[in-house]
């Protein structure tokens, strides 16, 4: 089993599917038992992953210390004289990938459980959210970028389906607006995927094709490359080997991507496109500013389980495909647009933060707080220092923790009285004591109090970006600075909610029902005290992550500093 | 050699079309008796032969591998693997659009009487014989075998919209043959000669004047333009689609196609070089493109939805014609199997919800995803084929049909060709848009119709996973497929 | 640039007996917490009580044994967590500094502890009540123990979250909540310069050790001015220090968080929260260097003065206290500021006890006087009652004498008079004062004078409100005679409130500090050199000024106030002003947090055309599509139109195409065809 | 022998007068005979050239027009008559219910 970890673990939700093909008639209860099940099997292994994983197990670019590796070739098409596009069913594990999975498992089993109350067409639900357990850890464990796409891909449909059927009043806007945003950012990857494979080749995978030549070596493919003998070769192998693209021997010299290739466009080379493609497009996802606005909607309309799972991880893949792919395969480029990159960030925690201090809608308020908090990832990423970058994986993971606590904290007010305006409350603390308690650290959790994970991501992440805004000026010193009033607007905005909503004596509108203000259920409590359990755990004792991690970011950022 | 001796020998060649002739007349007969007149019995002779044919050619694609190209009756025909696969897809695409005609809720009149089946199977072999054809006897004579029994069967369910339908796409066709044949006439003036195919040919015509070789070629063209249904020769495509059945649609979009692209493969690869041929070919692609994509997103009826989808499918088939060499061949065979599965299935999922629903306007489906999930499900798959996204066939399909024209493109550097890539990437966007439309109906709209008929569930789902399933299949194993093309499509 | 600052490899120290026993303290509010929170609601709550005050005491008695017993210094130092190679240290520092501060903290909370068993027995939300307090005394042991600024800076935030659960502890009241959050939002405002200071250091030097740090700032002296990056984490830190221990201009938090409990508002103001502030300063002192002491020296003269100047206009009780608490920070911010960190740090600790005596008596009158308050209620005559307001009290003296006692003393410790503790620490820091004046000259001699003058303000103040609590008659009988019997029944406070106050009190004379009554400096205290080892020449015509103006303005003051009966007040500009805060949080609301409102509104009307952008998009294929529709419809009918002028007939057929006329249909190819091949001629 | 130029001018202005019928006409029938004058077209140009063709191709492939034009001929005018049954009218400019909604 220890050899198919990583496959089992993805796949496993697929017996589920199969399960619920199985399972007739219309009773939601033993679908959800599925999904549940599932989850938490999914949970087990990726524990069990969790605690196997030797923070020795890093330097994420060679194949030798690739622990738990999964490597078969899928198919090798000819594609005339583009040569022969070879694809792998490649996956690995890295603490980078390790810290999402072990996320990804977390959120998807709380979205599970509260998805527990779903009884429209309970069957296609859990189906669809099981479709969803398949995606997202595929895409973490891809090293393959077309498996990686198909898995990026792949949670577009569920995610739209479970948005606009299950979701809110405005479900179709939201849904088709999330579906536009996140088809243009595919698109831009998927373009520059396409440049990627037709200007690098695999010397790995050609040495086995060419094997029956007695006495070639890589090299002597590398030499025929770069004397231009072998160009257009229709037997030259192409492949998105993530490990292979990082490598910049294995690109032509006179490709698009290559070092003497000299075309610009506009006045910048493609592959300054191609990372601003890159950019964008995972930027679109994770949301930065200008490119968030459909997480607010998206948000507001999707059911609570749905809502957990988009701020939870699928905002994540936004920041783990920027740490995965777009600064490792464009170092030099990274590097030369930090300074935009870390403005973007900047703005992106500043200009979230602002816009959340005046919503009306909780649910709202919480979409754009978690803006906000994905800015800080992008700033940690510009500086690329190894304190910021593992400050952005820990805020990524932390966040995925808090948002997905926060969430359900609204799903719960939403659940009882269909009704999430902030105004419409007043004073709930002395009708809900646990609810607000588990409500006060959730926010002072992503107000980045200390104790709990996120202020250790958001410290790593100034200190980081501080750090190479001081040694290196890869970003002003202005910009740490200025991002630590999102500090403040965050506690502004988390406060006044509370004191709005939770404090001062009870009332509410005269629209809500206030026989249906029950206080939190058992069930309920047990998932979001667990959930509050980890925020602190992770805040206290970061080591348990970090000390996993470490070993790979810190090896990520002297790949870059040497490539940059 | 004596000429009947020639014949005779050539016949060997002919025995699938012969299996079609003989179950033909078969039908016919049976046709005339009221005992024998039954929808089991057609069926069951149709398909027999179909089997038989299919069987038949496999061996000989085994069988005669080795050796290829073997002209017969006269030079008028040629048999070669390429042809024996095209023929087993045309069969294929038969065998699908029998039991799309068996199974389609609303296709009753259709599968009761004989005619569908003589009308289907001379339609066939009328396919089989242009795939074949080597000279331009032939090609006038297939085309007007396919083409007669069209305008029959899309007029033949005698009612106002089909009448209308026929006598349009009558009409086109009987001018666009028309026109065909006055191009012929002066090619053979030209040339003094029909057989396309013999190299003497092709050097006579080379030193034709240019604006002699437009005329005709243009003249020429026309006609399977109107077959493949690209621009500008699509107009009579919605109206025609709009008024016939799903069943006969079903036949319209696939088999001739299929058939026409592959002679169109053909053609191309003895004008490969000729620029005024690429480029007319070109420009035509293009707007196929553009005018099916963007037109599609207007729609609000499922039939025109499906027809300018297939004016734009064309144009993506096409693509491949424009670039040269083995992979735009392959390309061309890959995307027309993809096509070939994902249409009828289309298709049919469409005729079952306008027979729950009564009606084909996409917004008659509103609200269909909750009442019939699994069916829904499948046409979700099935649109992503005909958009191309992954995972299925269509993304490796789309592929391949971009690659192909881009490694033209960079050897030729033709600007319209990179146009060509663009509008084809802009309508692969809008594609998004309007194969969408109806599963946005199903799943997101609130269901509106009291009533709902019920119908033959089971083996109508049973249909359509299995003509979807090859789809998803060959995404997985892509390979497989492109390996198979490889050995099978050189001999064009 | 980082290279010329030296790695320091910083070693990991275990830790011995005596740090384990600091640990140990450290941790039992932990737990205690940790145990009342999540039993809360089902303990009795005296067994609740007793317990957190029974810790209390536990950790009172074992501070003091590690205070007497420590020799030197004590460093212990473990790894937190490690990004690969960097190491995140955590560690402690046990010196005599650190562990008087945890005597004092130790003591005041377990009176306070004490206190509040009595106080809080009959108020509302009791279950949450210790736990918070225990967190509040265990996050500000963590700031005294913490050597290492990363996680001095978590304490730092949870006395926040602390202050904030406490402050806002009657969150039924719209004044508690608002406070609440006032006060922690002032606080993260000020941490952000924590936060940054953090970053600057971490960045130059690699770690947070404090005392790492003091290696690495002492070795890189030399170029010191030309990164000044040391300067601005000082600055960052002293401003981080500006919120906590409520310094000009961010110090109208502090008056606003009287609304929480009184043992609270006691424990804030004498041992935790803004004590942590100066007490972090005076740790970190060795990175304030260059202008930044003087820039401290000035805000915190500006503080002392202007909140000496408020408290003599305020009518709330606690309120008047609350400035006195900011008024004096000052005075220990300016003793920082002119480097004499021993009067700072002995301010601090004689502060701390009178300071808490004084919450905590004044705090029994308010007791009584909500005593009367809940009677009415429970005749049924409620009415709204300001408990707080001086000027409905009066005459106190003869029912609570004990209260008085333990109130005059503190009194007299705040104002310096001669056998007290403040007349000692005071006389430190005036002393400091004059000292640096003479060095210095020019705008120090202000500062001398204002610090003088502050003396008397101070004491005119808490003569006043002396004067309106325990002396003359009971005001609130002249607005309303219905509470006179209830006036009469009031007695003496119980004992458990009374100890605490005697305890306190008992503190606020000069033999726990000096023996010398009038002399520091020859003090066991000051000689401990706790901070630094400069040492004030005493002058004695400091005392003997100081205690002058401290006469005269208790003079003043009683001459004002003896004959008032019902207090009113002349000079209304004046009262508004203070009781606005001298317009700051105006001024910030309009600096601030309006143009805060106005960019979020800009930033939301972004989104909105972020909005429409995006339908922009959506509409694009659309109108794409109408496009390719108005091509088909238009242009090419166009054409058509053009080539009917020369054909007959063909009128009737031009918008055929449109009516699904197969003749359009024809033309509509030809036409097309035509012009393809006309213009790929033309292109060839 | 006429010269094949006389036959080529005849065959284009036959094409070109079929044409113009069907463009213009809006009968169906008179439609379908312009289509059949097209194919007219075709045969003599096909015949004029076949003189010329040892293998007389022309001339067979001008027979093959001419039935498959009957064949084509029958089915158009039975979809005319069902059609006339059923919307009563063989006017182009009236059969236009399939169309651009």
């Amino acid at each position: 089993m220890a050899t198919h970890i990583l496959s089992i673990l993805i796949f496993l939700p697929l017996l589920g599917v199969l399960g619920l093909l199985f399972i007739q008639g219309d009773d939601h209860r033993s679908y959800r038992w599925v999904s549940v099940l599932v989850t938490a099997l999914q949970l087990a292994l990726s524990i069990y992953l969790f605690t196997a994983f030797k923070p020795e197990y890093f330097q994420f670019h060679s194949y030798d210390s690739l622990v738990y590796m999964e490597k078969a070739n899928w198919f090798q098409l000819s594609l005339g004289n583009l040569g022969i596009l070879s694809v792998n069913y490649f996956l690995g594990i890295d603490g980078l990938s390790l810290s999402m999975i072990l996320l990804s498992a977390i959120v998807l089993f709380a979205g599970a459980c509260a998805s527990w109350n779903i009884t429209k067409q309970a069957k296609g639900y859990h189906a669809l959210y099981l479709l969803l357990c398949i995606s997202i850890p595929g895409c973490f464990l891809a090293l393959d970028l077309f498996l990686f796409f198909l898995f990026f891909e792949f949670m577009l449909l569920p995610m739209f389906f479970l948005i606009g059927i299950w979701g809110g009043v405005r479900r179709e806007y939201a849904s088709i607006k999330f579906f536009l945003y996140t088809l243009l950012g595919s698109i831009l990857i998927l373009i520059v995927f396409i440049v990627l494979f037709i200007s690098t080749y695999n010397p790995a995978e050609m040495m086995e094709y060419v094997s029956s030549n007695a006495g070639v070596t890589i090299q002597h493919i590398q030499e025929g490359i770069h004397s231009g003998e072998l160009i257009n070769n229709p037997s030259i192998i192409h492949s998105l080997d993530l490990i292979q693209l990082s490598n910049p021997v294995n690109y032509f010299p006179n490709g698009l991507l290559g070092e003497h290739n000299t075309l610009t466009v506009f006045g910048y080379s493609i592959r300054t496109w191609c990372f601003i493609a890159l950019l964008v497009g995972f930027l679109i996802k994770l949301p930065a500013f200008p490119f968030h606005t459909w997480l607010p909607d998206a948000h507001v309309e999707a059911p609570t389980a749905v809502s957990v799972v988009l701020a939870g991880i699928l905002l994540k893949i936004g920041g783990y495909g920027l740490i995965r792919i777009a600064w490792p395969l464009f170092p030099q480029e990274a590097g030369d647009a930090s300074w935009w990159i870390g403005l973007i960030g900047v703005t992106t925690i500043l200009y979230a933060a602002f816009v959340a201090l005046i919503q009306t809608d909780l649910k709202k308020m919480i979409a754009y707080s978690s803006v906000s908090h994905m800015g800080f990832v992008v700033l940690g990423l510009a500086a690329a220092k190894t304190e910021g970058i593992t400050g952005a994986v820990y805020q990524m993971f932390s966040h995925g923790l808090i948002s997905a606590l926060l969430f359900l904290l609204v799903g719960v007010l939403y659940d009882r009285t269909h009704d999430r305006m902030i105004p419409n409350y007043r004073g709930l603390i002395s009708k809900m004591p646990a609810y607000s308690v588990i409500v006060t650290i959730a926010f002072f959790a992503s107000l980045g109090l200390p104790g709990m994970s996120g202020f250790i991501a958001e410290i790593l992440i100034f200190i980081g970006a501080f750090k190479g805004a001081i040694d290196t000026a890869a970003i002003p010193v202005w910009m740490p600075l200025v991002a630590t009033l999102g500090l403040l607007l965050s506690a502004s905005y988390y406060l006044w909610t509370l004191q709005r909503m939770f404090f001062g004596k009870f009332s509410t509108h005269m629209s809500i029902d206030r026989n249906t203000l029950k206080d939190l259920t058992v069930s309920e409590k047990a998932l979001l005290y667990s959930l509050s359990g980890l925020i602190i755990l992770f805040g206290l004792f970061p080591a348990i992550l970090l000390n996993k991690i470490g070993p790979s970011m810190e090896a990520w950022t002297s790949f870059f500093i040497n490539m940059k | 050699m004596n000429i009947l001796e020639h014949i005779r020998e050539s016949l060997q060649f002919l025995v699938p079309e012969a299996l079609l002739l003989g179950s033909l007349l078969l039908v016919l007969f049976l046709d005339m008796f009221q005992a024998t007149r039954k929808n089991t019995y057609f069926a069951a002779t149709a398909f027999i032969s179909f089997a038989a044919g299919g069987l038949y050619l496999l061996n000989q694609l085994f069988d005669r591998g080795s050796i290829p190209n073997v002209e017969f009756m006269d030079h008028m025909l040629l048999q070669n693997p390429t042809i024996l696969f095209s023929k087993i897809l045309l069969i294929i695409s038969g065998i699908l659009a029998l039991v799309f005609i068996q199974l389609s809720p609303s296709s009753l009149w259709l599968r009761e009487r004989g005619e569908t089946y003589i009308l289907l199977l001379a339609i066939l072999m009328g396919c089989f014989f242009l795939v074949a054809a080597l000279n331009l006897f032939v090609v006038f004579l297939s085309l007007e075998l396919i083409s007669v029994p069209s305008y029959i069967l899309v007029a033949s369910r005698f009612d106002k919209k089909s009448t209308e339908a026929g006598i349009k796409y009558l009409l086109y066709g009987a001018f666009a043959t028309g026109v065909m044949l006055f191009g012929i006439s002066l090619i053979y003036g030209l040339t003094a000669g029909m057989d396309l195919f013999s190299p003497r040919w092709i050097m006579v015509f080379a030193s034709v004047p240019v604006f002699s070789k437009w005329i005709v070629l243009g003249l020429v063209l026309a006609a399977l333009f109107f077959k493949t249904s690209l621009f500008p020769f699509h107009p009579w495509t919605p109206d025609t689609y709009e008024g016939s059945g799903w069943g006969v649609l079903n036949i319209l979009s696939t088999i001739p196609k299929i058939a026409a692209f592959i002679f169109l493969m053909r053609l191309s690869a003895i004008f490969e070089g000729m620029q005024s041929y690429s480029l007319l070919l070109a420009t035509i692609i293009g707007f196929s493109l553009l005018v099916g994509n963007f037109s599609a997103l207007m729609q609000s009826n499922a039939r025109r939805l499906m027809a300018y989808s297939s004016i734009a499918q064309g144009g993506f088939i096409g693509m491949a014609l424009l670039g040269g060499g083995d992979l735009s061949q392959q390309a061309l065979f890959f995307y027309l199997i993809v096509y070939l599965f994902s249409v009828p299935a289309a298709l049919f999922v469409l005729d079952y919800f306008e027979n729950i629903s009564k009606g084909d306007a996409v917004n008659n489906f509103n609200g269909l995803g909750k009442k019939e999930p699994v069916m829904s499900l499948i046409f979700v798959i099935v649109m992503a084929t005909l958009i191309g996204l992954p995972p299925t066939a269509g993304f490796f399909a789309k592929i391949f049909v971009f690659t192909s024209v881009w490694q033209h493109y960079e050897t030729i550097h033709s600007p319209i060709l990179l146009g060509v890539i663009g509008v084809a990437v802009a309508g692969t966007v809008a594609s998004v848009f309007y194969y969408m439309k109806v599963p946005y109906s199903l799943f997101f709209k609130e269901f509106e119709n009291t009533v709902i008929l019920t119908s033959k569930h089971k083996s109508s789902l049973v249909f359509v996973s299995l003509s979807i399933l090859p789809v998803v299949a060959l995404f997985f194993t892509p390979d497989w497929l492109m390996d198979l093309l490889k050995v099978i499509v050189v001999y064009i | 640039m980082s290279g010329l600052i030296p790695h320091i490899e910083v070693p990991l120290i275990p830790a011995d007996s005596i740090s384990m026993l600091a640990l140990t303290i450290f941790f039992m509010p932990i737990i205690t917490f940790i145990l009342l929170f999540f039993t809360g609601k089902h303990i009795l709550a005296s067994i609740r009580s007793w317990l957190a005050t029974g810790v209390m005491g536990v950790m009172f008695v074992l501070s003091v044994y590690l205070h007497i017993s420590i020799k030197g210094e004590h460093l212990s130092r473990w790894i937190w967590f490690e990004i690969g190679t960097i190491k995140f240290t955590t560690s402690m520092l046990l010196n005599n500094y650190s562990t008087t501060m945890m005597v004092i903290a130790t003591f005041v909370s377990f009176m306070v502890h004490l206190y509040s068993v009595q106080y809080m027995k009959e108020r509302r939300n009791h279950s949450k009540y210790f736990p918070y307090l225990a967190l509040f005394v265990s996050s500000m042991l963590g700031i005294i123990l913490s050597d290492n600024l990363l996680i001095t800076f978590i304490f730092w935030e949870l006395v926040g979250l602390a202050s904030f659960l406490l402050i806002g502890f009657w969150y039924e009241k719209d004044t508690s909540a608002a406070a609440a959050k006032k006060a922690f939002l002032y606080n993260k405002f000020a941490d952000l310069a924590f936060v940054i200071a953090i970053m600057i250091l971490y960045a130059m030097y690699g770690t947070t050790e404090i005392s790492i740090l003091k290696e690495l700032v002492n070795l890189s002296v030399t170029y010191q001015a030309v990164l000044a990056v040391p300067i601005f984490a000082g600055l960052a830190i002293w401003f981080a220090t500006v919120g906590k221990s409520a310094q000009f201009p961010l110090y109208v938090w502090l008056p606003d968080a009287m609304a929480g409990p009184t043992p609270v508002s006691a424990l804030l103001h004498a041992a935790t929260m803004v004590a942590a502030g100066v007490f972090l300063l005076l740790k970190t002192s060795f990175l304030l260097i260059d202008w930044v002491p003087n820039l401290i020296t000035i805000f915190g003269c500006v503080t002392a003065l202007l909140a000496a100047l408020q408290a003599i206009r305020t009518f709330d009780s606690k309120k008047v206290l609350a400035f006195s608490t900011v008024s004096q920070l000052g005075y220990m911010m300016m003793a920082v500021g002119v480097g004499a960190d021993d009067a700072a740090f002995f301010h601090l600790a004689t502060h701390a006890f009178f300071k808490a005596c004084l919450f905590l008596s004044v705090g029994a009158v308010i007791h009584a006087m909500h005593h009367m308050q809940s009677h009415q209620f429970d005749h049924g005559q409620y009415k709204e009652l300001d408990a707080l307001d001086m000027r409905l009290m009066g005459g106190f003296r003869k029912k609570m004498p004990i209260t008085f006692a333990a109130y005059s003393v503190s009194y007299a410790a705040l104002i310096g008079l001669p056998f007290f503790s403040g007349f000692l620490s005071k006389d430190a820091i005036l002393g400091a004062l004059y000292d640096r004046a003479v060095v210095s000259g020019s705008w120090s001699w202000l500062i001398v004078a204002v610090a003088f003058t502050t003396v008397g303000l101070t004491a005119f103040y808490m003569t006043r409100q002396m004067i309106l609590i325990f002396f003359g008659e009971f005001r609130l009988l002249k607005t309303d005679a219905s509470y006179k019997k209830y006036f009469d029944h009031i007695v003496e406070s119980e004992w458990l409130i009374n100890i605490p106050l005697i305890l306190l009190g008992a503190m606020s004379f000069w033999f726990f500090f000096s023996l010398n009554p009038l002399h520091a400096q020859t003090g066991w205290w000051m000689k401990d050199a706790f901070v630094s080892g400069t040492h004030h020449e005493f002058h004695i015509f400091i005392p003997i000024v100081a205690s002058l103006f401290t006469l005269g303005a208790i003079a003043i003051a009683v001459q004002k106030y003896k004959t008032i009966d019902a207090f009113v007040d002349t000079r209304l500009t004046l009262t508004r002003v203070f009781a606005n805060n001298y317009f700051i949080e105006k001024g910030i609301t309009f600096l601030f947090v309006q143009p805060v409102f106005m960019i979020s509104n800009m930033c939301m009307a972004t989104d909105d055309f972020i909005n429409r952008a995006i339908h922009a998009k959506a509409y694009f294929f659309i109108v794409v599509a109408q496009l390719a529709d108005v091509f088909d419809r238009w242009v090419i009918d166009g054409l058509v139109h053009f080539v009917a002028g020369f054909i007959r007939y063909i009128g009737s057929f031009f918008r055929s195409y449109l009516k699904g006329n197969i003749q359009g249909y024809f033309y509509f190819t030809l036409i097309a065809f035509a012009l393809m091949l006309l213009w790929l001629g033309w292109y060839l | 022998m006429i010269p094949v130029d006389y036959y080529i001018i005849v065959s284009i202005l036959l094409f070109s007068i079929g044409s113009a019928i069907v463009f213009t006409r809006r009968n169906i029938l008179y439609v379908l005979m312009g289509i059949e004058l097209i194919f007219n077209a075709a045969n003599i140009n096909l015949v004029a050239f076949g003189q010329l063709d040892p293998d007389l191709n022309g001339q067979l492939f001008s027979m093959l027009i001419i039935t498959v034009a009957a064949a084509e001929s029958v089915v158009a005018l039975a979809i005319v008559i069902v059609l006339f049954k059923k919307l009563n009218t063989i006017d182009l400019n009236e059969i236009t219910h399939l169309k651009e909604k």
